[in-house]
């Protein structure tokens, strides 16, 4: 594979950024990292070959600062701007800042991203190309009445939608007129702190929906084709927890018609690079646009393991020029891969972060299984960003030995120091309901609620027993055999003066 | 050595020995014979008639949090003798009341409630930002708002009493 | 998938008893661990389902004690018994004595093993069968004299092999008379030790050959398969070092006459399970049988990831009895596979063994990096057995893409403690000839000779400056600011009694 | 603060100097500014004019073993005072002789010289075997073997002694 660029710089943070830094790498192009005052020991910044300081932990002092990474991107002779997802990622004000200052923006045009990440916008855009819609409001609601109005219209359920949004964030279920003032102040208070736009507008819920994808490919000379769905139902606070590819509902031929109107809807709009179109599908596999999310999705790896894509490599290619080099007649989809965010959150109290050190850290390995982590054994999980710490994703050549796979690797993960949602996700790949694909965007909050949250108790002598041999070891008794005949691995290397002070 | 385990708020008299390289852990009637390493720091590799165990175990703030096979489990170990002196001064303080803490840094975003208020289990106390999230804290008894020590816009840190219920 | 054992016990220790624990927890099958006292905190023991002591270090007294694994066996209730490679997984006598003790030996039936195991007999069988041949003795040779009569008559330069040998051990090549007598000894006193047979034969060596191999899978109901080749050419004393899947060299019409080939050689002896028919093959593409090797190969993952079959899997399903499922029609091959085998040995120093303490380890991942290991942080890598410490396998779209990940990965991984093999396999990844596909079993001979061990110096300044402020750490400047604001991960965790007694 | 670093038998100057949580290293006439870190143990993050080095540094016999980007440096770093006081002591004793010693733990299955006899750079001394690989010895020097101090079947320790040549 030639080289589009020489140098890139890598807008973000985290997992994502050391995904990018690895396609860099392969294709022998400079790495640069930005980083915060938070992040200097981050992985991303070890793993770059280059790595500037932003500015102080918030967001909006680094990550979100468009001109301090224009200023750094120019000064370190960088080509081209990554802005991996979330962050700047869909703010079309920073691709054209970019451009303004002879950067590549690795990422649709401006005018496409505002045609498309806007979502109101981009719902005008699929009534122009009838791509089918769920109901709602094609423009933000301004004041509170006009809100309770336009729910009233469309009948409650009714959710709250930040405009320029993803990810989960700004986002409320609003069931009746009484919790609609409450909701709309909380939804606004998001957006406006995570995208700089506090813009909401009003859609019809629907009950027990799949969430289904489908992510596309544009080159710049017009080729426009799509790598098939994911499905993303497995969700919490409407934020994605465990996604697949392909999807058990999907087949053949709703492939094919999921996968055209995506390409109608990102043609009709000039539409260059990567992109997901999202949809809510009934149980009678209509399908209903959602939204667009102009960049690389998290969960991007589940549709590379299966057409054998490399989505951030495309995304590179694409943006210095290049064709794809390949029409919708040549992708295929082999297998099933199943991805898993490990999150520092506890799902056992509310999904409530969980930032700390991980001072503890044995990552899964061996056949089909791919760990897209941001952090190491010593790491940080600041509190200033989302929480986000990894991802895993198993490969199988079927949906059952995925799910197979996706649970020993899991029994393999142990995040020391910080919880993570790796308990609950063992229990979803063992939960009867997910294994037979019944899955809808309430899957989880139902099994939760049936859940116990406590430890089922299989291994309480075993616990006990650990619990009290630690006990032993810590009242002194050093005589005790815990140790092998070798030293201890730390120990010995640890010298005076060499260790950090406390 | 004996101790005191306490482990979803039951005590079991736990004994540990020691002979040949190996430990016989005595809880209540169980004996387990077991084949202990420590092959990295807070990592127990378990042998327990044959089977393979591999326990974390992680101390903190005077409790182990033991994790074995995907199950977490959080346990005192005390020294037998201490556990009688300290529990013979008395039970630990259980009142009806609750005392809401930060459990990470964070900002406060909301207060939902005013001092004198009469709330009940599941309403609302309170709004904090976190890692770009917002949590809503609930309150987990029925009482009286005692005290509201923080206001919108504070930052706190982990263990500040946000909000005192009695 | 169905479940054909509830239990299996793995006669094995590292990476592959690892590996096969992995395949056996996807299945839902328990595994039994067996280990040497070197060996109680070994990675095999602490994955396993169960583990039990085999005896002393040495592996005659452990891994290679028949009576004491099989008793093991049964008193654990297992069902069947995987051997891994190496040890005893060509041993006919153990898998006799596993079927006399109603244990499943997963792996080829004893008279298929002796048939095709022993090297003699091989050769006879692919004489019969018209698969062609390297010249040389189809019987052991006995004194020394026999030797020195074959080794006359074939033509100087001869190997001497272990006729039950394997990896590499029990193999000397003799350029002219002088050098015979020794090599001999020293052949016949390997084999010895490594297989518990010394006997030996002479072969006519072939002048830059490639070493090309066939895995084959033959199920019990009679269908015989081949998963075409893998390129082991880089080897260093005869073991190998990198392998690929599929061989630069081999086009679909050689791969189906070679597969073609060892399907014939297997199916005549009435083999079942998976086995690996090595060939020679010189400059014009002729190929010519090696050996055959009646067990899983080191090297199996390259197969796998560009096939999609799991192999260990496909064993224990064919030692089950069923049927494989497929036929050869519906074998494909998608993309390029490249495996590098990490050693604890000294690459610079003749691949001097380099046991010790893995004090610090951090493994590659991210996109299509698959880490078979054996080892942690922590792990020893004791004196006793085969330095192979792990297996890292990439796979790309195309060769030139596989080798730049494979150079990605291979950077990322760090072993401190040991000394391994990742310098060297980072040059052969960027050798003109490797890149070239130019490979013969001599380019690592070639390549070393015209290499400077030491390092090239880019670095130097670096390395200098990292040492300076190690030195001004250990000169305890604790002032120094080497350390983030967040407490240093391990040290916050160490308690007194908590750590090892040094 | 100064230290003598040496690498490849050539020592250098080197200092050390610290402001704003960052240090100034002198080499020769070359003057880096580093922004240096402490990820884990062993592992330094050096950011120097932008570029992003992750070095590894173990301590093995009073040396340093540096990696960077695969490449691997043995480094000596001494304080200037102290190495001032020992190289002024007379130069390490350097002479013509080899002193063949065991690099690992083994056994030793074949001895290939004797006493008095003269060896040319090549010549096999010894043939060791440690981890199920034999592996031989050869000379490095040409003179006369003086001493064998070890014999066939012998287990020998990291360190060892087995052969003086002189």
């Amino acid at each position: 594979m030639k080289t589009p660029f020489r140098k890139i710089l890598i807008a973000n943070r985290g997992e994502i950024a050391v995904r990018i830094i690895r396609a860099c790498r392969e294709l022998g192009i400079t790495s640069v990292a930005v980083f915060s005052e938070a992040d200097r020991e981050a992985l991303h910044v070890l793993m770059a070959d280059e790595a500037y300081l932003l500015g102080p932990p918030p967001a909006a002092e680094s990550y979100l600062a468009i001109e301090k990474i224009i200023r750094t991107a120019k000064a370190s002779g960088a080509e081209a701007v990554h802005p991996g997802y979330g962050f700047l990622a869909e703010n079309a004000a920073f691709a054209e800042a970019c451009i303004q200052a002879g950067l590549v923006f690795i990422g649709p045009p401006p005018a496409a991203m505002r045609a498309l990440g806007d979502k109101t916008a981009a719902r005008r855009a699929a009534l122009a190309k009838n791509v089918p819609m769920v109901p709602g409001t094609t423009e933000p609601v301004g004041s509170e009445d006009e809100a309770a109005r336009a729910a009233r219209e469309i009948g409650y359920p009714v959710m709250l939608k930040a405009a320029m949004g993803g990810g989960g964030k700004g986002l409320r279920l609003v069931r009746s007129e009484g919790e609609l003032a409450s909701a709309l102040r909380m939804a606004r208070s998001e957006a406006g702190s995570a995208f700089g736009d506090s813009s909401v507008y009003v859609e019809k819920y629907l009950e027990e929906p799949r969430h289904i994808e489908i992510q596309v490919l544009a080159d710049s000379q017009g080729t426009t084709i799509h790598l098939g769905e994911r499905e993303c139902s497995i969700q919490r606070r409407h934020q994605k927890l465990v996604e697949e590819c392909p999807s058990p509902m999907v087949d053949d031929a709703m492939r094919k018609r999921m996968g055209e109107a995506a390409c109608r809807l990102v043609a009709a709009v000039g539409y260059v690079n990567a992109g997901t179109v999202e949809f809510l599908v009934d149980r009678q596999k209509n399908f209903f646009f959602l939204e667009m999310n102009t960049r690389l999705q998290v969960e991007h790896p589940v549709t590379e393991l299966v057409t054998g894509r490399d989505l951030v490599k495309e995304q590179i290619r694409i943006a210095g020029g290049e064709t794809l080099g390949y029409g919708q007649a040549d992708v295929t989809w082999t297998g099933w891969a199943i991805e898993c965010r490990i999150y520092a959150e506890d799902p056992y109290r509310n999904f409530m972060p969980s930032p700390g050190t991980i001072i503890g850290l044995r990552t899964p390995a061996g056949p089909w299984v791919r760990d897209d982590s941001g952090v190491y054994e010593g790491a940080a999980v600041p509190i200033f960003y989302d929480s986000l710490i990894s991802k895993l994703i198993v490969w199988g050549p079927d949906r059952a030995a995925a799910i197979a796979r996706m649970a020993r690797a899991l029994a393999e993960y142990k995040v020391v120091g910080v919880r993570t949602t790796i308990p609950l996700l063992q229990h979803i790949m063992a939960h009867p309901d997910f294994v037979a694909g019944r899955v809808s965007t309430h899957f989880l909050d139902g099994m939760l609620r049936a859940e116990r949250p406590e430890a089922e108790g299989r291994h309480r002598t075993v616990a006990l027993i650990a619990a009290a041999l630690a006990g032993y070891e810590r009242a002194g008794r050093t005589t005790l055999p815990l140790t092998s005949s070798r030293p201890s691995a730390w120990k010995s290397s640890a010298r005076p003066g060499w260790s950090r002070p406390r | 050595m004996r101790f005191a385990a306490t482990l979803d708020d039951r005590t079991q008299m736990v004994e540990v020995t020691e002979a040949n390289g190996r430990f016989r852990v005595t809880i209540g009637e169980e004996v387990s014979e077991v084949d202990a390493r420590l092959p990295a720091q807070g990592i127990y590799s378990l042998l327990i008639g044959g089977i393979s165990y591999v326990a974390d175990v992680k101390e903190e703030d005077g409790w182990f949090l033991v994790d074995v096979n995907g199950e977490s489990y959080r346990i005192r170990v005390e020294e037998e003798t201490r556990h009688i002196i300290r529990t013979r001064g008395g039970v630990e303080a259980g009142h009806g009341g609750q005392v809401l803490t930060a459990p990470m840094p964070g900002k406060i975003v909301g207060v939902e409630v005013t001092v004198g208020q009469a709330v009940k289990p599941g309403d609302g106390l309170l709004i904090m930002e976190a890692m770009k999230m917002e949590n809503e804290f609930r309150a987990t008894t029925a009482g009286t708002v005692r005290e509201i020590r923080v206001q919108v816009g504070q930052a706190v840190n982990p263990g500040d009493v946000l909000i005192v219920i009695e």
